[in-house]
């Protein structure tokens, strides 16, 4: 078995994980790195595509490998946006949940942002 | 087995071990440390997979800056731990939940064992239009030239992306600074640190940027290093983030998807078609976009970690 | 030499495996930082070992980009939550 | 002359993996937290320090010698700091974070 079918596996077996993490996890922080999982097990089945695009002198495919590039950063700015969204929560209720009847304090300010 | 293939099959097991520690970890905080030290061991598959553009983009991005992003998120939430009692799956939810992701994987996993051993590919079609950029690196030219529209949107992306965070913000923080402010009196380990760091970081950020051209690297990989160097020197305290209504911030978040578009457009009227480069003034043109790209991705990257405005707007 | 090379490679990283299996579980958070920056310096190692072997082009800029970002997460561990400009109960013996 | 240098690689790089083993058992045995952070920074300094020495001779330019060096230079500041760090946290708020 070559090393690109090897990361390949290791990349389902990864967004099968994430998957998991994020059904079967009740935290929000701990979702979403489930969530970047199931990401980053995409961007490897990605990968094993571009090596085995290998053509042109060329060890790797360079198209998907630019795809997963711009996947990383826009990942990233998900997963900020949501640590926000998680932080905030946590700042208004005191905890961090998706339960929506979970106990709340009156936000500080009146009004809040969406 | 050649060393070589032993070298995979422990480094495939080890991703997935410590992807596993992630998603089983008793507490959030060493499920964070988990997946940092995962975004590290991810880079060196994409070593051994010859993608080495995109092994730079998750050292600096999915294991540095989100390394940052997610410790501190960790450190903060520490004491909101839900009691597992209550909200636990039950045991057959969890059990169905476990079925359904088994299930994908495996379907996943015959996907990739029935792939053919040489798939379908663009890589002679780049090779070939190549020379027309003046390029060397074919990851870069693919990014900026054969699929700039793409990685204009992505830009745009970003952009939103401080939007929605700066949201977030309380209403009497509107327009405030994010982050911590600037200490009196900053820690002497850390200060000392960024000051020795940031300038070489600096100068590696802006060589990773410029050797991208021909060698692996690129704007992302270089703007992801500088803007490291920009938390690292706001993490010491030695400086603190600008207010979110400050106009020349507001005018980096933008420049580069904007320096980007006007490209496009003037390829339509130039050269004859959206995001048409000329012919001869490619390279300089790519290199221009490039360098505000790199700009704008280092003051996006620390704007998102440092999160919505947490002080009062100074006038 | 090569078939060398990645064998330490290996064995770098199996050596730096093992102790982040046992040390994630960890008394502490301060112990798993640990074991994150262990895992740095060994994969950073292992990365330089492997272009060696390979002959991989580039590398030696990702190792690089690796060692910039070391203590990042440390700093971040060390820096979030705590209030600002907390006095250190003995300034004297900072070293 | 290439043989030796070879050994030398070899010696070097052996040492190396050693001082890992080493940092990585200290890791694993030392008592308190405080001692651990001690064995752990000798597979930064010492560990990474002669893998890179044993890799010198095979660096194909000076300019790739010296990136190897200045990625040791890195990794060292990058271990000081955090053990500093580090070793500060469990100072200030006990053992138990």
């Amino acid at each position: 078995m070559s090393s690109a079918t090897l990361a390949g596996l290791v990349g389902a077996a990864l967004v099968g994980l994430g998957l998991y993490g994020v059904i079967a996890d009740p935290q929000p922080l701990r979702k979403i790195l489930a969530f970047n999982l199931i990401g980053s097990g995409v961007f490897l089945v990605f990968g094993i595509v571009a090596r085995k695009g290998a053509a042109a002198g060329l060890s790797a495919d360079p198209v998907p490998q630019a795809m997963v590039i711009t996947g990383i950063v826009v990942a990233f700015a998900a997963s900020a946006l949501a640590v926000a969204l998680t932080l905030r929560l946590f700042e208004e209720t005191g905890r961090a949940t998706l339960r929506p009847d979970a106990g709340t304090k009156p936000p500080d300010d009146g009004a809040d942002a969406e | 087995m050649s060393v070589l293939q032993a070298l995979d099959v422990g480094l495939a097991f080890l991703v997935f071990a410590v992807a596993a520690w992630t998603v089983f970890a008793p507490g959030p905080f060493a499920a964070t440390v988990g997946y940092v030290v995962y975004g590290l061991l991810l880079s060196l598959v994409w070593i051994r997979l010859f993608a080495v553009d995109v092994a730079l983009t998750e050292a600096a991005i999915g294991s540095g800056v989100t390394g940052v992003l997610l410790i501190g998120a960790a450190a903060r939430l520490r004491g909101a731990e839900t009691t597992p009692a209550e909200e636990a799956l039950t045991g057959l939810t969890r059990l169905f939940a476990a079925g359904l992701c088994l299930l994908v994987a495996a379907a996943l996993a015959a996907v990739v064992l029935l792939l053919p051993d040489q798939g379908p590919t663009l890589a002679p079609q780049s090779m070939e239009r190549l020379p027309e950029t003046g390029l060397g690196n074919p990851v870069t030219a693919v990014l900026i030239a054969f699929r700039s529209f793409d990685t204009m949107l992505e830009k745009v992306v970003l952009v939103l992306g401080v939007v929605g965070v700066w949201s977030l913000a309380a209403d009497r923080y509107w327009g405030g600074a994010p982050g911590e402010a600037r200490a009196e009196r900053p820690e002497p380990t850390l200060a000392f640190f960024a000051q020795v760091l940031a300038p070489i970081g600096i100068l590696v950020g802006v060589h990773v940027f410029w050797v991208g051209a021909d060698e692996p690297g690129g704007a992302f990989q270089g703007g992801a290093i500088l803007a490291a160097m920009w938390m690292i020197v706001m993490m010491a305290r030695l400086t603190e983030a600008p207010q979110a209504s400050a106009f020349w911030l507001r005018l980096a978040l933008i420049a580069g998807p904007a320096v980007f578009l006007a490209a496009g457009v003037a390829g339509a009227v130039v050269a004859g078609g959206f995001f048409a480069y000329p012919p001869g003034l490619a390279k300089p043109l790519i290199l221009f976009i490039e360098t505000f790209m790199t700009f704008t991705i280092a003051v996006t990257l620390p704007m998102l970690v440092a999160g919505p405005p947490r002080r009062e707007p100074r006038r | 030499m090569s078939d060398f090379l990645l064998a330490t490679a290996g064995a770098i990283l199996f050596t730096v495996a093992v102790g982040l299996v046992r040390i994630l579980g960890g008394p502490g958070d301060a112990d798993r930082m640990m074991a994150a920056q262990l895992i740095g310096t060994g994969g950073i190692a292992s990365l330089l070992l492997i272009a060696a072997a390979t002959g991989a082009r580039g590398v030696d800029d990702v190792a690089l980009g690796l060692a910039i970002l070391a203590a990042f997460a440390s700093a971040a561990f060390v820096n979030s939550g705590a209030p600002a400009e907390e006095p250190d109960p003995n300034p004297a013996d900072d070293r | 002359m290439s043989l030796a240098l070879d050994l030398f690689s070899i010696a070097a790089i052996s040492a190396g993996v050693f001082f890992f083993l080493a940092g990585t058992v200290g890791l694993l045995r030392f008592p308190d937290a405080l001692s651990r952070l001690h064995a752990l920074t000798k597979a930064d300094n010492l560990g990474l320090g002669l893998i890179v020495l044993g890799l010198l001779p095979r660096a194909e330019s000076l300019l790739a010698a010296l990136m190897l060096v200045a990625i040791w230079a890195l990794v060292q500041l990058a271990g000081a700091t955090a053990a500093q760090l580090i070793g500060r946290a469990v100072r200030r708020k006990g053992p138990a974070i």
